[in-house]
């Protein structure tokens, strides 16, 4: 019994990672614009797309490389087609926004690279590993695929971390989160600052899109698996690095447990037409987390003035 | 100024009584140890240099804040932690520094959301908009209009308040707490902003909620000559602490406040 | 220069506060009213019924509910998908095992458990606010997606997961031609909209309204919170119960959770943005943009002579949705019904600017 | 369609004749002839038109209606709380506030006992009030509010025959002492108190009111008059009540009129078209809720007869220039286009002359698109007549409304004929005249050029003041008018040129007639005010007052900033403009024959003429000495040739406060057109 749990566990964190990365491109835009970005999936999407149909007419680097300048003219167009206008908007008008930047991806990215399923081969290794065969019997299998897409996540979300912690654009970045109007004083280009974060959560999109595409394939259904990044900043609280990476592997590792567990007895108890509860499971955690600590694992209190 | 009737207000009884407060956030002290009375009917000033815990205190008295230690008293019955609509149901109105109205709404519906605690017919006749929902919006909508003419905002009734002057939205906020016939008003800042014709307006109105209405009166004002002119009774507060109290002319030639006035407390 | 105001002077609150206080607007209205019951019928055929009008109706109820609950109260909700599958199934359950039961009363019901569910989700309102609440709320849709997909029980154990009505009536007369559907959601739609004009109009509005502009205030003035917000959730999910009752009577007949999915939730979010939010004209304005914009796009490439696949068409209709979503918010946040009013005000004016 | 040329030989018995239009009109023309009072007149209104409203005022937000009969309760209950607390015949009313019912009720109510109502204006300063109240031996006063209940207080120890202050809206006076201050609601208390305690107080009431005759003393209006003390002009109830039915029947006034009342109520004016006529037609009395919302107020109620000053047709139409300049350019032009197409046919098709069809489709047009809105947005949609009266309206003024097809009429009155002397009937519209004698009214023209009269409105004399009186009325029943005018060859109507004592003349022998120039320089929505001088002068000069909504709005669009009101008078630019408008008065004064008598010189007063300093009465009406004597300075700098003048000046604010207001004035020349040698000789 404790080995399937594991091996379950264990793919479940590798998902996490994936969902980490989202969550991290949400991250970096909401503390940088308190914009909250739903159009995050549809980055994902599109980017993968681009990524799919360009590496099929020229080789991984030289698509990766073209996917790259159009994240980055992706990020320059929304910065300068829509959030420029949007400016002192409350936030719930960012949001709805954002909304409507998803859905024009959306369409934008199939009407050009097709809708179609398409595969990205990574030329990863396929053969499956087996860990602990000595614990459990006939160890716990690891799609190596999975595996180094989780490694290079991980890497990305470090590099990240280290990015913002250290580096010049890091620190502005911080001190526009901490307060726009004293970063603009004293000297912090606005502009700049978002269309920097926009670039950057686009190249996260863009490594997001490529693991999951090189698991389940890119299609549409992609925008909303990367949805599932939302219960993870929920559970993270929507400003903290740490706190994505942490929920994204809560998340991932508990639909992909309760999915094992919870399923079977509640098939069992309310005779249910099969399972599928991974589709809401993170959604009501999340619900239920927000009940309890609304500011998330990470957050800060916010404290309300008068 | 005050009306000539000169109901004595030495001898009133405390309407509020703020006994021994005190309240941080985290480890900043905002309020240290106040104890401080409302009497039924008196206008009473609280002033103090900025960041003496003036705003912090009104928050208290209408349950935004809980106060860590000490003891408030609301028309005789000692009072535990409460929300703000439940201060609104005793009796506690309040107006903001910065106008806080909504901003969607007419200056006609922000009076009459101030009465939301006056009205009570059901759900069903507000949806079918007869019987008595309709008797009761025709009935309150009087009263509402009663307010817009008591402070001579006919000519903007129907108007956006976002679209206000600033002199204007301020009434109309006063308004909207006056629809709540509160037993205490709490004005905070209510002439900050304001030109000298706006503040002689302002006073005015004061004056006469006071007088016409029969309302207790706290308010926050920074302009020395309005607090002296309206207010009753001062309560002078630095830094969170209490420095003086007492009639405006007793509390003028206080040392501690010159001083605090001044910048030379502690 | 339509507008001669002249003369027209109110002499109770009744009058001045009524839904029309302008007479013109009152002629207006009663004139569409009557043209909706009596005119359309003599002219309109299948397709404008069953592609058209009924889904604009039934889509403007919805769009009414979310309304009151987004653009009146301020709370943000992409769970008006479930919500709609609340109201169907609950519609379907009830006229399925209480055969016999009046199909007013049945959707009446569909409103009520609707109202139900919405109050248990609502709840998260109390303590989170703005986007927090958005995923609060798309909780509430996965999870009833995912219910009435899986709990047999909801779909009478039906093996293909979709569940059909049977004959639908209305005191001995069967509603089953298009103008007939059209006739009864029409008066429906005519009644609710009535219902949530004098809502919004009056206490819980004007409750709702100042919980959405300053929610501190609101408490200030005595406004508990809980009520508001829930009484928001309430009627808002019953509106849209009932729209998902009727969508799925009278306009599928027979439907899948699918018909009930994220993207149902997006577009009635949709229709309420374009239209304008905070408005119940709005809603009817969106409603018909949202459903004629697609019929628009399918027809114009027959028109203009080109041959295009449905897909494109459809991810076209996705950038278009998208862009006018994006257009709107940066150019009039306050969707077509504030056009609406803008030209309306011009027209009072005319010929003054100002 | 009717007889506009009714003899003008007056008195009652023509006011009883019908003239064959509906026997409604007829019985209510008799009846209002038994009924010699305005009491009187209210208790039969009651009866004949019990149902239909009389008076609405918007209050709280809607407008509040009484019926007659309601009013006739109201001011019945009125009356015995007044009688109760003192009130006796003969006894003076002080009325003093806006245009609310309860005001006009208590004209009413005080007549009912033989009292005598003296309305005075509600914006005069205590000291002016005292002067009234003690020359009018005033004993009750019956105000709007507590600002006029502390002017009073302010100066009640001097007059020791004021009782009694009755007050209307009791905000702000709850703590006051009420010895002998009552609010409206109490007297009526005691009224209706003692009414239900026994029928007899009832008929005793009636038979108070059953006592008043037509001959009787019926109000007291103090006149500014332009120099001296003001004069307390006695009418009686036959002058008003007579007047007003011949007025009815001139424009033939029935019970179906809406009025809104908001002109001052001690203005003769407003005390006969709200008050005597109403009372007589039967019409209803429309109060506005304050002053702000008149035009707003003013179009909720859709008035059908208007009457107004010229200054109000003047700034609905300044309104109009100025928010159409703001227009976008499409709108603009067709504003400008239709306008023009009015300006041509407009007056044509009112006045019901032949025109040509294209000309009358392009007016329907005109009307659908552009004079229709624009009537309903200026409230004047529903107006089937207008009067301009006080004063000469500027021709230009004038014709604009009427080709907007406003039925906009000229009237000459005073209150020492109770308004009315000459009207213009329909159909009969110039405008330069003032039409003809009212019924009942004959006219002369003295030798000097001076307008004489002699009408059933003719005032019983000035209060307390029978050198005055005898100095105005004649001994055969003329009243000299005080204005010079001459009766137009072409349509036998009375002209005004202006005041008989101002019309004057150059050295050089030319006539000057400043108000005509006046008017012309005012037509223009820049100049606010002017004041022209030049009897026995050299030549013209005169001082302007800008239009600071019009120049104002001007400067923002051509980016001229400035801090007050002064910087922008003396701006070069605005000195510019008016210069030209100057020119353009010039030529049109040569073309009209009056050469003699063009602008030479003209500056811009640094301040606006203000009725706080005295230098134009509260009727809008300049005081020519007054101001000459004020600004003396620029006087003698306009005659001496100097460039500019420095002047110092004190000013009343707003609260009463004075204060000295400095300025160095700048001085303009103006081109004039060639005098022709033959006009100078005649």
């Amino acid at each position: 019994m404790l080995g399937p749990v594991l091996e379950t566990l264990i793919g479940g964190l590798m998902t996490g990672v994936l969902y980490s990365l989202v969550a991290l491109g949400f991250v970096l835009i909401f503390k940088a614009s308190g914009v909250f970005n739903f159009a995050q999936g549809a980055m994902v999407l599109f980017a993968a797309l681009s990524f799919a149909r360009l590496s099929e007419a020229m080789p991984l680097v030289l698509a990766f490389a073209l996917s790259v300048l159009i994240m980055i003219a992706l990020a320059y167009a929304i910065e300068f087609l829509v959030l420029r206008r949007l400016v002192n908007q409350e936030g719930i008008i960012l949001f709805m926004a954002t909304l409507g930047i998803a859905y024009f991806l959306e369409g934008f990215g199939q009407s050009i690279w097709g809708s179609d399923i398409y595969k990205i081969g990574l030329g990863l290794p396929t053969n499956p590993i087996f860990i602990l065969e000595s614990v459990f019997p006939g160890g716990l299998l690891i799609d190596p695929a999975e595996l180094i897409a989780a490694i290079i996540c991980a890497v990305m979300v470090l590099v990240l971390a280290v990015f913002f912690q250290v580096t010049r654009i890091g620190r502005a970045l911080r001190a526009v989160a901490d307060d726009h109007q004293a970063a603009q004083s004293v000297g912090i280009p606005l502009n700049h600052i978002w269309l920097m974060v926009w670039a950057v959560s686009g190249l996260v999109a863009l490594v997001a899109g490529m693991m999951w595409g090189a698991k389940l394939g890119v299609q549409f259904s992609l925008s909303l698996i990367a949805l599932k990044a939302l219960p993870v900043l929920i559970l993270g609280g929507f400003t903290s690095i740490p706190g994505a990476i942490v929920g994204g592997l809560i998340i991932g590792a508990g639909e992909k447990l309760a999915e094992v567990l919870l399923a079977p007895v509640l098939i069992r108890t309310f005779d249910l037409a099969g399972g599928g509860i991974e589709n809401w499971f993170a959604y009501v955690l999340a619900l239920v987390f927000l009940l309890v600590r609304p500011q998330g694992l990470f957050g800060e209190r916010i404290i309300e003035r008068v | 100024m005050r009306a000539p009737s000169g109901r004595d207000i030495a001898a009133g009884e405390a309407l509020l009584a703020v006994e021994n407060v005190s309240l941080a956030f985290g480890g900043v002290k905002a309020i240290s140890d106040v104890s401080f009375d409302i009497r039924r009917g008196e206008i009473r000033a609280i002033i103090g240099p900025n960041g003496a815990g003036k705003t912090s205190l009104l928050n208290v008295i209408n349950g935004f804040y809980q106060p860590q230690r000490g003891r408030i008293t609301f028309k005789g019955r000692p009072r535990s932690a409460m929300r703000p609509y439940e201060a609104a149901l005793g009796g506690i109105a309040r107006t903001f520094q910065n106008v806080a109205l909504f901003k969607g709404m007419t200056a006609l519906d922000n009076i009459m959301a101030g009465r939301a605690l006056k009205m009570r017919r059901g759900f069903f006749w507000q949806l079918l908009w007869i019987g008595p929902a309709l008797a009761e919006e025709i009935e309150q909508r009087r009263r509402v209009e009663e307010i817009i003419d008591f402070l001579k905002i006919q000519h903007v009734r129907k108007i956006q308040v976002g679209k206000l002057p600033y002199g204007l939205q301020k009434r109309v906020e006063l308004g909207r707490a006056l629809a709540m016939e509160p037993d205490l008003l709490l004005l905070d800042e209510p002439m900050a902003g304001m030109n000298l014709e706006e503040k002689e307006d302002m006073s005015r109105f004061i004056l006469d909620v006071n007088a016409y209405y029969g309302t207790t009166i706290a308010l926050i004002e920074h302009d020395m000559g309005v607090v002296m002119d309206l207010s009753d009774r001062v309560l002078v507060l630095d830094h969170g602490v209490k420095i003086a109290d007492g009639v405006p002319a007793e509390v003028q030639s206080n040392q501690a406040v010159i001083d605090a006035y001044l910048g030379l407390s502690h | 220069m339509l507008y001669r105001e002249v003369g027209q002077f109110k002499t109770s609150y009744g009058a001045d506060q009524a839904i029309f206080p302008i007479a013109q607007d009152r002629w207006f209205v009663f004139a569409l009213i009557a043209f909706a019951f009596l005119a359309v019928p003599l002219f309109a055929g299948q397709y404008l019924y069953t592609e058209v009008l009924i889904p604009v109706l039934i889509l403007s109820i919805a769009a009414i509910g979310l309304n009151i609950l987004t653009g009146y109260c301020g709370q943000l909700s992409l769970g008006s998908g479930g919500f709609m599958a609340v109201g169907a199934y609950a519609a379907y359950n009830l006229a399925l095992r209480l055969p016999q039961t009046n199909i007013i009363l049945v959707f009446l019901f569909a409103g009520f458990m609707a109202m139900l569910v919405g109050i248990l989700f609502g709840l998260p309102s109390l303590r989170i606010k703005g986007f927090y609440l958005a995923v609060a709320t798309l909780a509430a849709q996965f999870f009833l997606e995912w219910a009435f997909a899986r709990v047999k029980w909801f779909t009478n154990y039906a093996p293909s997961g979709s569940v059909a009505v049977g004959r639908i009536e209305l005191f001995g007369i069967t509603i089953d031609t298009p103008a007939k559907i059209y006739i009864f959601v029409l008066a429906m739609t005519v009644v609710l909209a009535l219902g949530a004009k004098n809502l919004v109009r009056g206490r819980m509005g004007r409750m709702w309204m100042a919980m959405r502009d300053m929610d501190i205030a609101a408490e200030i003035i005595g406004i508990r919170p809980l009520h508001a917000k829930l009484s928001a959730f309430a009627v808002s999910s019953f509106y849209i119960g009932v729209a998902g009752a009727l969508w799925g009577f009278l306009r599928l007949g027979s439907w899948e959770p699918l018909a009930f999915d994220v993207n149902r939730s997006f577009q009635v979010l949709f229709m309420i943005i374009i239209g304008g939010l905070g408005s119940i004209l709005g809603s009817f304005l969106g409603a018909s943009f949202i459903v004629l914009l697609p019929i628009f796009l399918n027809q114009l490439p027959t028109w203009l002579g080109i041959a295009m696949s449905t897909a494109t068409i459809s991810h076209i209709e996705f950038m278009l949705f998208g862009a006018i979503i994006v257009l709107f918010l940066i150019a009039e946040p306050h969707g077509l019904a504030r056009l609406w009013a803008i030209a309306k005000e011009k027209l009072r004016l005319w010929p003054f600017p100002y | 369609m009717r007889d506009n040329n009714l003899p003008a030989n007056g008195g009652k018995g023509l006011a009883a004749r019908g003239t064959g239009r509906g026997e409604g009109r007829i019985a209510v023309a008799t009846e209002a002839v038994c009924a010699d009072t305005f009491p009187k007149l209210l208790m039969r209104n009651a009866r004949l038109f019990a149902g239909r409203p009389a008076y609405r005022h918007k209050d709280l937000g809607i407008w509040q209606v009484w019926t007659w009969a309601q009013v006739l309760d109201e001011v019945r209950a009125f009356s015995v709380g007044l009688q109760e607390l003192g009130l006796a015949r003969n006894d003076k009313v002080a009325i003093i506030g806006s245009n609310r019912p309860r005001l006009y009720w208590a004209m009413c109510a005080a007549q009912a006992l033989g009292g005598v109502p003296v309305p005075i204006y509600a914006d005069s300063v205590a000291e002016e009030m005292a002067y009234i109240l003690d020359h009018a031996e005033v004993t009750i006063a019956v105000v709007e509010d507590q600002e006029q209940v502390d002017k009073l207080l302010s100066i009640v120890e001097r007059l020791p025959r004021l009782v009694l202050i009755v007050y209307d809206e009791p905000r702000g006076l709850r703590d006051y002492d009420h010895q002998r201050l009552k609010w409206i609601d109490d007297v009526q208390k005691v009224g209706r108190d003692r009414l239900s305690a026994g029928a007899g107080r009832l008929q005793r009431w009636e038979a108070a009111v059953a006592a008043g005759r037509g001959e009787d003393l019926a109000v007291m209006l103090y006149t500014s008059g332009t120099t001296g003390r003001p004069k307390g002009v006695m009418l009686t109830f036959d002058n008003l009540i007579v007047s007003a039915i011949n007025g009815n029947r001139f424009d033939s006034l029935g019970p179906d009129e809406e009025v809104v009342a908001y002109l001052p109520l001690a203005w003769v004016g407003d005390h006969v078209f709200s008050y005597a006529q109403p009372f007589t037609a039967g019409f209803c009395v429309n109060c506005p809720e304050s002053p702000e919302t008149v035009s707003e107020d003013r179009r909720e109620i859709g008035t059908t007869y208007a009457f107004a000053p010229p200054r109000i047709y003047e700034n609905l139409i300044t309104l109009t220039m100025v928010r159409m300049e703001d227009a976008g350019r499409f709108k603009r032009h067709m504003f400008h286009y239709f306008l023009a197409v009015a300006r041509r046919w407009g007056e044509k098709i009112l006045n019901r002359e032949k025109v040509p069809l294209h000309a009358r489709l392009l007016y329907w047009f005109g009307e659908r698109l552009m004079y229709g809105p624009l009537k309903n947005r200026l409230g004047v949609s529903r107006i089937r007549l207008a009067y301009t009266a006080g004063e000469a309206i500027g021709p230009e003024i004038f014709r604009f409304w009427r080709a907007l097809g406003v039925n906009l009429k000229q009237l000459y009155g005073q209150t020492e004929a109770s308004v009315y002397i000459t009207a213009q009937p329909d159909g009969e519209i110039y405008a330069d005249t003032v039409g003809r004698p009212n019924i009942g009214v004959d006219i002369k023209i003295d030798d000097n050029g001076e307008v004489l009269f002699k009408s059933p409105g003719v005032f019983a004399g000035y209060y307390k003041d029978p050198e005055k009186t005898a100095e105005t009325k004649t001994p055969d029943g003329w009243v000299h008018t005080g204005d010079a005018g001459l009766i137009d060859t072409k349509s036998g109507h009375l002209k005004i040129i202006d005041r008989a004592k101002d019309v004057g003349r150059l050295n050089d022998g030319s006539l000057l007639a400043p108000k005509y120039i006046e008017n012309k320089l005012k037509f223009y929505p820049n100049i606010r005010e002017a004041v022209v001088y030049g009897d026995k002068r050299d030549f013209v000069c005169a001082m302007l007052n800008i239009d600071l909504t019009a120049v104002g709005n001007w400067a923002e669009r051509n980016n001229i900033v400035y801090g007050s009101y002064q910087e922008l008078a003396g701006h070069p630019q605005v000195y510019d403009m008016l210069a030209e408008h100057v020119e353009e008065v010039n030529r049109s004064l040569a073309d009209e024959g009056m050469a003699g008598a063009q602008i030479r010189r003209f500056l811009v007063l640094h301040k606006e003429l203000d009725a706080d300093d005295g230098e134009i009465t509260r009727t809008q009406k300049v005081r020519r000495a007054f101001v000459a004597q004020r600004y003396a300075p620029l006087i003698a700098a306009l005659y001496g040739g100097a460039r500019e003048a420095d002047i110092s000046t004190e000013v009343t604010f707003e609260d009463g406060r004075k204060g000295m207001l400095s300025a160095r004035v700048k001085i303009r020349d103006v081109q004039t057109m060639p005098v022709p040698t033959m006009e100078k000789a005649a």
